[in-house]
């Protein structure tokens, strides 16, 4: 196991809740994302990230604000997490020209350099060399910034992350890679697509830092996620982190996720993210039911004014079509 | 009348009865049915050792097709999409297009690829690439697209039994089109264009799912009094040349309609063709319609902007006919 | 005078000594001094975080060049040789062309791919690949091929400070062919042809190698009362057509010459624009010399037979003559 | 450790002596060759396999003659290994008609498929995967056949081998995969283009069975092989095996190989795999000094005969210059 960061403060009150609030946020927003598919205002694909929640807000708990985030189409949670604005984000996937990439990206593109958010990529496991870049890139200008790469289970049998790992073991590249293992790549279950479902011992065979843990408690992914980073940071190599979780809708919207076992959802949603912590914020931090509503009352608001500010938006102009093909000369 | 994506399954189904050796691996092809649901049911009927549902390592199960293919099995390989087939692209290019030759003939490859291809509706630009240019472009491969279930059925027919690599170019759009089917077999050779409209003035030449979007332009074309035939080439690697000048020798004006980007694109071998072997037949120079040459971006009103329509195909037949 | 080689490593050098951001990365690029020894010496003047060995993982070093580009480096990639960026294509086609798009202009790509590409000697089929007609189709990127040490350092130099990825295609078989380049500064924009010979009867399209093969058939072509002009476009993409289209004016009579297979090519876009552009100005079809369509064989006897050769250039320039 | 094969017979006298003519056979045709390559009869690129012999000797001794072989470019010795004959195999480097594949080949891609030599690959790690296809075809057509991939150090970090194990592993499939750890790719040293340097700790990272042994004498390669072709054979899964090895020459004809450390050739070649075998047969059978002349001077004709044969032969013929590129109709 990792050491701990010596200097990770102790969660308290103020942060926890507001940590509740990130992950209910995120939830709510994911919420209004489904029912305006429904309505087609989002269109393509969505893939939703609802279960998972306690992953993105833990890993942006134990990260310092100019660190870099890179990952996959699942993304919207970390678009959140990382400080994409609610409202950016739902736009962009209303597909209008006030969203995170003015309507070109769409929900698995969403890219916000404001806050250090590299993007969504569509093509599994093609972000982890990218974040291996990026690290690069953090180490060789002299910041002591680290890239977070996350990605799915099914993208650890992917070359692209392998090669990834090598370089930036080889190099010592200050890079967090996390697997979120939700047990499927779309409809198959970890132990049909991988002999090794212990994904983090993949990091053994490029002799990378590893560890698992569950990340259904968002403590749990700050502190420990806090150890990777201060290890990468110290500029010793990158780690390899399998944050166990769950995802509750099917892959994408069109999925209605038949190959679940019977019961299997029920029995995972018994450790919800948001009610593992509105429980220890009840029940160690004396936080009562009334200001649990409050904060859930503050994050409805802010998905509603996102879904409103996403709805009333104008669209892309196609006068801009050719706009972002190639860099205009300088 | 079935739906395209039975048309595929039926095809791959009869062959897989009469020869053992063929299987087929993809990602979600067995327990899920196809993430466009064309293999449904294909795993109770030929079991996990011939429906195989792979992690997703394309490059892997590409080689794997590969490896297969010359120890003796005929492997269909199902890209989720096309897409994604760019991360295998060394193994189709330079492994099974290649190997037949390498081997002086002692190692056949008889593996279909096929999978959607192109565009389908607001997948942006990772999710939409249309592959016929990127294939069609080596030696050793053989590049098919049909445009009905009857085509599709006919041609994957012969795509299995070839001896050949063949890159089978299907459309998430197109998987619930319907269209009449036979009972009984038929196979439809490669290499030989279809009329699917007859016409004077002008030939559209294309494959695929725009072979529909250029009906559609026929049709109102003739409000315009301009009589367009539509030319479905069905395979685009062998190419049927003689139809195309044949049938631009009818009406010495010629449009190609090709999903993707412009340059280097098969519709612009096929105008280098045209213009070379009938050059003193024509009348206008032959225009293509494509995409317009930019990523595809997800917003509904700029992918409208982006891919080929109806109007497009329309406008640019009118500026041929010098209207 | 100096040689090609020498040419590309000064472009790399002096621009690395202007911005610190910029690295070189690959196979053996460092302490080998490259596998081609294209940067000799490189090592020792700008240290190991500069100049970068790597493992064999031309996709995971070209992700890294992505995601060093976005966060504010100017990497150089050489592919050992570019038969070898194929493994690497999703990252440079769907990531590199991609993003500055897919997020809205907010992250940059300034990215150089270099090195070898297409035939060298008796390397056999998957060691001769020519790409440019596989990078050419993605907007998002630029090509660029050159043919001398002179437009090598400039056009290299333009590429280097570009914002965009730039394929920059050398040739194994040039990296000894010397020119003249002066000492002091100068760069080369994209989108401009050179006319490497002027002529009145009939314009050769060409770039990279081939220039001087082209060179050669026009020399000879003389004794047959043949005026051919050279025009080499240096960079594919952008492409310099009003150039092009200038010279078909001139001459009415075209040959484009493309190293590599044929099927949708680089010479077939060329031509596809010419007869759009320059329909009645034409004489003649515009023909191509390219390889013989097959996959690159290793014995010399065959390798001659299907690449390019002056003598094809020259029958083919007769052809459109109609001699 | 794996098992051994309980079926596997001790080496007797007549199989050492067979064992190091064919070792010695290899070595005297690569000399051979790279005479003919500084004569200009050999073109292009050219990677000996000299000093490495007893690996593809030792692999052969230990197979089945219907097992498959699959490799890389450097693949002289094992094509003689598996029984592609000196006439063939050199009449290819000359690019002749009579060539293992007629000329189109050279010395990367030589294919004999009488003896089940399935290629020569040039982009490093492709065969991996298609070993893996060979072995799944193997399986389903019901023999009881492995197949055998070879490939070096450098080759294990590219994703095609990262992802040929993989779906080896999940698919349990009869397949040996063999590093030959030379410790350099090309003039790039193993600790230099990877963080872990005992390779065979990737099968770590894939769950599947790996073992790492020094491969210069050409009875542990056959013993060792054999327990791992047991193995696979007996349906269990796939073997990762690093056989620590040397090269003498360059990597190619054109490498002065300036990269070795001062002394480092002159200390290897004191386990010269032939050495090795040879002191063998004369400490533990009694060979004479004779009778090991008599087997040199044996494969010594037998590569004079081969080169002369290629040299001989007649060039391929540009009439058939299209014939592989499409298989014609039945
Ligand atoms: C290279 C590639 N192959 C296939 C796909 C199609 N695809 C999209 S997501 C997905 C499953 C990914 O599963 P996982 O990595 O576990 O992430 P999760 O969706 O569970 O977050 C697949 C197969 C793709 N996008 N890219
Ligand atoms: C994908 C790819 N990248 C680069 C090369 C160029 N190349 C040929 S051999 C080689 C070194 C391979 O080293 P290793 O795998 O250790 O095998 P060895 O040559 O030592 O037998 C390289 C870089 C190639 N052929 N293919
Ligand atoms: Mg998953
Ligand atoms: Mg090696």
């Amino acid at each position: 196991m990792l050491a701990p960061d010596p200097e990770q403060r102790v969660v308290d009150r103020d942060e926890l809740a507001r940590l509740y609030h990130q992950m209910y946020l995120i939830r709510r927003v994911e919420e209004l994302a489904a029912r305006a598919y429904t309505q087609r205002k989002i269109l393509g694909f969505c893939h939703l990230y609802i279960g998972q929640e306690s992953v993105a807000v833990g890993v942006a708990a134990a990260c310092r604000s100019s660190d870099r985030w890179i990952t996959g189409y699942r993304e919207h949670g970390q678009a959140v997490a990382k400080g994409v604005s609610p409202r950016k984000m739902m736009a962009e996937l209303y597909g209008k020209a006030t969203g995170a990439s003015n309507g070109l990206g769409g929900s698995m593109h969403i890219f916000d350099a404001s806050v250090h958010f590299m993007g969504g990529y569509g093509i599994v496991g093609a972000q982890v060399p990218i974040a291996t870049g990026v690290a690069w890139a953090l180490k060789r200008l002299g910041t002591q910034d680290v890239a977070v790469c996350f990605f799915g289970d099914g993208a650890t049998h992917q070359g692209a992350f392998f090669e990834g790992l090598c370089l930036a073991q080889l190099y010592k590249l200050p890079v967090v890679f996390i697997i979120e293992n939700n047990f499927y790549a779309m409809g198959t279950s970890l132990e049909r697509q991988s002999a090794v479902t212990d994904l983090y011992l993949r990091g053994a065979g490029v002799g990378m830092a590893h560890e698992q843990f569950d990340g259904f408690d968002v403590e749990t992914v700050r502190e420990r996620v806090g150890a990777a980073l201060h290890h990468a940071r110290s500029g010793v190599g990158p780690v390899l982190l399998e944050i166990v979780t769950y995802r509750y809708r099917g892959h994408s919207m069109s999925d209605p996720a038949r190959y679940r076992k019977d019961g299997e959802l029920e029995e995972k949603k018994k450790s919800d993210p948001l009610l593992i912590t509105e429980q220890r914020l009840k029940d160690d931090f004396g936080v009562s039911d009334a200001e649990i509503e409050a904060l859930r009352a503050r994050a409805d608001a802010e998905a509603d004014d996102a879904a409103h500010f996403a709805d009333s938006s104008p669209e892309p102009s196609v006068e801009n079509l050719y706009d972002y093909t190639y860099v205009s000369p300088r | 009348m079935i739906p395209m994506r039975e048309a595929i399954r039926q095809a791959m189904a009869e062959e897989m009865r009469r020869d053992p050796t063929i299987f087929l691996m993809g990602e979600e092809v067995a327990l899920y049915d196809g993430a466009y649901k064309v293999s449904q049911g294909m795993l109770a009927e030929f079991g996990p050792d011939r429906i195989v549902d792979t992690p997703i390592a394309e490059n892997g199960f590409t080689g794997l097709a590969v490896g297969a293919a010359m120890a003796g099995m005929r492997p269909i390989v199902e890209f989720m999409t096309f897409n994604f087939s760019l991360v295998a692209y060394d193994q189709v290019v330079n492994s099974a297009a290649r190997i037949y030759q390498m081997s002086a003939g002692q190692y056949r490859l008889p593996i279909v690829f096929r999978g959607p291809n192109g565009h389908a509706e607001n997948l942006a630009s990772q999710h939409s690439t249309a592959v016929e240019s990127l294939y069609a472009h080596f030696p050793g491969l053989k590049v098919v697209s049909p445009s009905t279930p009857y085509d599709a059925k006919g041609l994957l027919k012969t795509a299995i039994r070839d001896d050949n690599p063949v890159i089978f170019l299907e459309s998430e759009l197109m998987y619930g089109f319907k269209g009449e089917v036979p009972d009984e077999e038929y196979l439809i050779p490669f290499g030989k264009a279809d009329i699917k409209r007859q016409g004077d003035d002008v030939v559209i030449v294309v494959w695929g799912k725009h072979v529909h979007t250029c009906l559609k332009a026929a049709e109102s074309l003739k409000a315009d009094g301009i009589s367009a035939m539509v030319l479905d080439i069905r395979s685009i690697r062998p190419l049927d040349h003689d139809a195309i000048f044949a049938a631009v020798a009818r009406t010495h004006r010629a449009v190609v309609v090709q999903e993707g980007f412009p340059f280097a694109g098969v519709a612009a071998e096929i105008i280098t063709r045209i213009q070379e072997s009938c050059f003193d037949l024509l009348d206008a120079p032959v225009l293509r319609v494509t995409n317009r040459d930019v990523p595809q971006p997800y917003a509904t009103v700029l992918e409208k902007a982006v891919i080929i329509t109806a109007e497009r195909v329309v406008e640019t037949v009118k500026l041929v006919m010098g209207r």
